[in-house]
């Protein structure tokens, strides 16, 4: 077992799923001569060629709807964005044709296919570049929206996003594809729709996922400091989602802060803690919070950016409140 | 509308016939195009099975037997019939949401497909789709599409994934004159040439998107968006089921040799409104009249008889055949199951078990 | 003051803000020479001629962008989707352009516009054309997302957003183009932002939007014969959302049901639930409960979308259950 | 990479040369284009601001002066300078996210453009927008935009605007060679020409879209994408200043008379990487080489020269200003403060009393 790379976990699942099976092929704009805007897919296309390796125009509407048709039609494609901000342009082809088809079909037509990249945002990189839209595709039914927080769960998350049959929304980031882990080199499958406790503690249960999951770990040690345990629980997928741990969590915490990149609005913060009043209602000991981003888009100035970004602080905070200590 | 309305107007007004005009039908008979007797026969079947499925359903429809929008193919059949006799069985076919036609002539039974209508379960597509969504997979036709355009890309990747399992197939992808508005246009041809892969795009072009007319939506000949791509073109006749078979097999062949992609406008017309709730008033009794004069089966029906195929009797047989098969397909429409309750949380994922969102 | 239909009411308004204000325009499919496919738009393009009532190619990226580009130039363009479905494929100029473009100059651009039309389902139209889209425009900051249930409220609504400075996402629905009311001929606005009683109510709060408030009167006036009574309140505008309104009924009625047409993930009920139980949770008697579409596209089936859209059974269900008497 | 690989490849490979050879320039002087002495070294001083702007800002990047993406203009100079020479200053223009030049060649000063790189409240975009969306309105500069093809749409907005006012203006939309690929471009041109909309849409064919030539991402020569709309259209040298501001006279001249829209493909270089992290290995040193042979600034520096219009001491002086000058800028980013907190929630909607979901 070594220590890896997130961009070297995602490029190990998806080519030992290409040498696995050959109806798997990857395409998107520079991942084939370039390497990969983030050198997600370095060395694949000398690997596997360009006709499964493609580089393609920017056009993301067309090679997403490209995509989809190939997989209606027995391949298992696994469409890349250079980021998810960009795939807005080709999105009626993910939440109507790839999420819609098997339904209006009557389930005569399988659509397993990925489309995967980098999503939210990744500094100081302007309002249309920046937005986290796991909310948005888990609002469509018909899809399964994954975002993985580190190495580990990427590699065995996109290996089953890779082998289900229903088109999978696969979610990263930049900023966390330089980030090392102990990835082991024999095979593993990280089932989809099940969540996992990053951190045990009995005072206070954070949900967190993608690279929320970081922030929240950093304010869960400043918190211990005080003598507060936070639980930390990352859904990693965010459609179907895993209530239940969350569920089981609050009732022995009886407090619950989401953390969520996401616009407030609607959000992933907004569902699970509608879910939680809902399912869990008689275990809160205090209203649920949420830590998010502003419901503004994102601005370039860094000082403006810091403070719109959810910060350790932020989440502190919202546990000192919870837990009734300010 | 007054007059200073119209010259100071930013969309043109007028000019239905630009991009409508009729090229001339081919001159070859029915020997020369390979075809037998009793295939031109059951071509006549096949253009009269549109007809009169759909006729019957726009009965149905204003009976309020069923809901949704309808949308009739009728004086349309030569493409969709010439089309699927043209290609091979295992050739690939989508097409837009007026696509009762395209999928009776790839040989959806009537009544899986009168069924679908009525929303049943025995419906081509298990009642889920209706008559925008016609499915049947196994003959490879993949599908009436809702979103104007949003099936362009989906015939390119189908196609793709055929050339990546090197087999030679062509695929058809249909769509209408008001579809070539859509960027998804652009970025398929695009893709399609740069990636050679074999599709062939058709326009049908039946003179009108809803209301409005070709020169009022697209700028310039709609044929003429092959050109910046260097794809291969052509403009067709559609009211002439031969012409339609001649191209059809001949560019079919060419694809399943060069693997490169066509653009093929086909000029039709559409007898009746965009959907049921269309009053037409946007074309003239005239240009109603003309086109009725060039009505595919009709026409057919006049080369049948003149060159002694068949006689008045045999046709009137085999109308009769396929009245009586309709009026079958209505009764088992009607007679058949809704798709029980449970369907509602069936075939969304693949898995039956998907833990559904409460 | 006389009875007028739904799309009277929208059309009276819109030409009365294009006879107020020379800037303001119309364009849209079908909208001048076929007078509107559900003929909103009827008679407008003989008083205004075809330089304000403009008929477009089925272009929405385009012409969505299009009345960007002129609101950003000092017109007040009013760009009408046949329904919202078919704005997906135009997403992009609207979440990204529209809504982002004046924080990105920092305050530099104005876009006053209106995007409007139906949305949600109306009926047997299948999975693609069926989609209730607010929860989307409410997720993204820049954008005021209005959805009107009655033709008072539509008259007075659009008026102002006409008016507004803001891009302005104004829903409708097919199903309640018919639909008459007393509209005044005289003008009134409605000021965005605000929500409305619809009905009083002592014993439960229901919080309805667009079409869904008509589904609300109907379980109330069942309920009523069971002797409860349910106050509707209806938001009108989902973003900025008038959750003071709510949280006030829900201050004297402790119970709080939301019914919507959205699918449940994020939808608008996960949001209003979310701040009410962090902003009333010492008022809450019972969890919230929400009545949506279920998480699955439209089917066509008669019985399967009557099963599949929400029903006033559904709402008197959730009432019993909140209300404990079941 | 493998010859097999290249072979049974979709994406076709190398070619670069295709789509990039640049056309003749113009024969024309300054005097034959009405440009005066001064207003042709006013023209040298406006390009090589753009160039030692970057270079400097480049240099302030890599310091970790300031963050996000940085995409450098240096090459392409000739095009933002002569363009805004041949047209009015109330004529409008928006541009992608590769904007910093025609920025500072529209107007936007120095000191402000550098403010903006550093994100301070003294930018162009008060530091909301950063490198990609340089902004100034009053000078009718309507941005640069960060999605590549989305301006396109608000080109004919803004001409239609004009046009619905009865103003005489033109719109320049300029965008890469990587944005022809987007389903705006379908979009906006058939609105463009069916419309008749004032609007001059300008491909800056830089030969590369990131790491892919333009023969890998586009079929067909790019101007053709005007052919279906039958768009006026034209391919021209963009690194010779005179060509550029000859045919952008003409150009603008033409559409305040007829108010019909054109496409004008203009062929130049980019001498630095798309931005500051890519290492260029998509192209070779020769290639590189023959490009900085034709450099626009050094090319009129020559003709400047040999027409004895200023001597190289004169130059230098005007070098050594424009050098000062962004040191200045420098000075003045670095001095100036960022945005107010407050900032955070202003100029998200008109009204400064929004109520923010919290
Ligand atoms: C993206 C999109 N915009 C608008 C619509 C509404 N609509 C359905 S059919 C139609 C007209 C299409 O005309 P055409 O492409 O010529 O096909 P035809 O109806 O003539 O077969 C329109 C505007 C839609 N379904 N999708
Ligand atoms: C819709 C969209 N897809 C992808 C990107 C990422 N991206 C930014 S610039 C660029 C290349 C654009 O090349 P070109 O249009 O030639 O402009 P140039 O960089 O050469 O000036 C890409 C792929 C984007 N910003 N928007
Ligand atoms: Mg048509
Ligand atoms: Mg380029």
């Amino acid at each position: 077992m070594a220590e890896k790379q997130f961009r070297e976990a995602l490029r190990e699942a998806m080519t030992e799923e290409m040498r696995r099976d050959e109806r798997v092929f990857i395409m998107g704009e520079e991942v084939a001569e370039y390497d990969g805007a983030y050198k997600v897919t370095q060395g694949m296309l000398a690997e596997f060629g360009g006709r499964r390796v493609i580089d393609t125009p920017i056009s993301e509407l067309g090679f997403a709807g490209v995509g989809v048709g190939a997989a209606m039609n027995g391949m298992r494609p696994i469409v890349e964005f250079m980021t998810f901000n960009f795939a807005v342009v080709g999105i009626d082809q993910i939440i109507n044709n790839a999420a819609k088809i098997r339904s209006m079909s009557g389930g005569q037509v399988n659509i397993p296919m990925v489309f995967r990249g980098p999503n939210a945002s990744a500094g100081q990189l302007g309002a249309t570049h920046s937005v986290a839209f796991e909310s948005l595709y888990a609002h469509f039914p018909g899809l399964i929206t994954i975002f993985a927080a580190d190495p580990y769960d990427a590699k065995g998350l996109l290996k089953s996003a890779i082998r289900d049959d229903n088109p999978v929304i696969f979610l990263e980031s930049e900023q966390t594809y330089g980030m090392k882990q102990e990835v082991p080199d024999e095979e593993y499958l990280i089932p989809i729709g099940k969540g996992v406790i990053k951190r045990d503690g009995s005072d206070v249960t954070l949900v967190a996922h993608g690279k929320m999951v970081h922030v929240a770990q950093m304010a869960a040690k400043e918190l211990e400091k005080d003598g507060i345990e936070a639980e930390i629980i990352d859904p990693r997928t965010i459609k179907p989602f895993d209530i239940d741990l969350v569920i089981e969590s609050v009732k022995k915490t009886n407090r619950l802060v989401i953390v969520d990149e996401s616009h407030p609005f609607g959000g992933v913060a907004a569902e699970v803690g509608f879910q939680i009043q809902r399912d869990a209602f008689d275990y809160l000991d205090a209203p649920i919070l949420r830590v998010t981003v502003p419901d503004v888009p994102a601005p370039f100035a860094r000082n403006l950016f810091d403070l719109w970004f959810p910060s350790p602080k932020n989440v502190i905070d919202a546990v000192n409140t919870v837990t009734y200590r300010k | 509308m007054g007059k200073k309305t119209e010259a100071a107007g930013f969309t043109p007004t007028g000019a239905v016939y630009k991009s409508t005009k009729l090229p001339k039908p081919t001159k070859k008979t029915h020997k020369s195009l390979g075809i037998k007797k009793d295939e031109l026969l059951g071509l006549f079947e096949c253009m009269y099975r549109q007809r009169r499925f759909e006729e019957r359903a726009a009965q149905m429809y204003q009976k309020g037997k069923f809901g949704g929008f309808l949308h009739l193919y009728i004086g349309q059949e030569a493409l969709s019939s010439g089309l699927n006799h043209a290609l091979n069985a295992d050739d690939d076919i989508i097409t837009a949401y007026r696509d009762h036609g395209m999928g009776l002539a790839r040989g959806i039974p009537t009544k899986a497909g009168m069924a679908e209508l009525f929303g049943k379960k025995t419906g081509c597509s298990n009642g889920k789709g209706g008559s925008m969504h016609f499915f049947d997979v196994e003959k490879h036709f993949w599908g009436g599409h809702a979103i104007v355009g949003a099936h362009l890309p989906l015939g390119a990747g189908i196609a793709m994934a055929n050339k990546l399992r090197d087999e030679k197939k062509v695929t058809v992808c249909l769509f209408g004159d008001g579809a070539v508005d859509q960027g998804s246009l652009n970025e398929s041809f695009n893709i399609a040439q740069l990636w050679k892969l074999p599709v062939v795009y058709v326009i049908e072009n039946n003179g009108y998107s809803m209301g409005t007319s070709v020169a009022r939506h697209s700028a310039g000949e709609l044929v003429d968006r092959a050109l910046p791509y260097g794809m291969k073109h052509d403009i067709i006749n559609g009211m002439d089921l031969f012409t339609v078979i001649e191209k059809f097999q001949q560019v079919a062949e060419e694809v399943r040799n060069d693997s490169l992609p066509h653009l093929i406008e086909v000029r039709t017309y559409r007898y009746r409104g965009h959907s049921m709730s269309d009053p037409g008033n946007y074309r003239s009794k005239e240009e109603m009249q003309e086109f009725k004069t060039f009505d595919p089966i009709e026409r057919l029906k006049t080369y049948i008889l003149e060159n002694n195929i068949a006689d008045e009797k045999k046709l009137e047989g085999i109308s009769e055949e396929i009245d009586k098969e309709i009026l079958e397909a209505i009764k088992f429409a009607e007679e058949s199951d809704f798709p029980d309750d449970e369907e509602l949380y069936k075939h969304i994922y693949a898995d039956d078990d998907f833990p559904y969102l409460k």
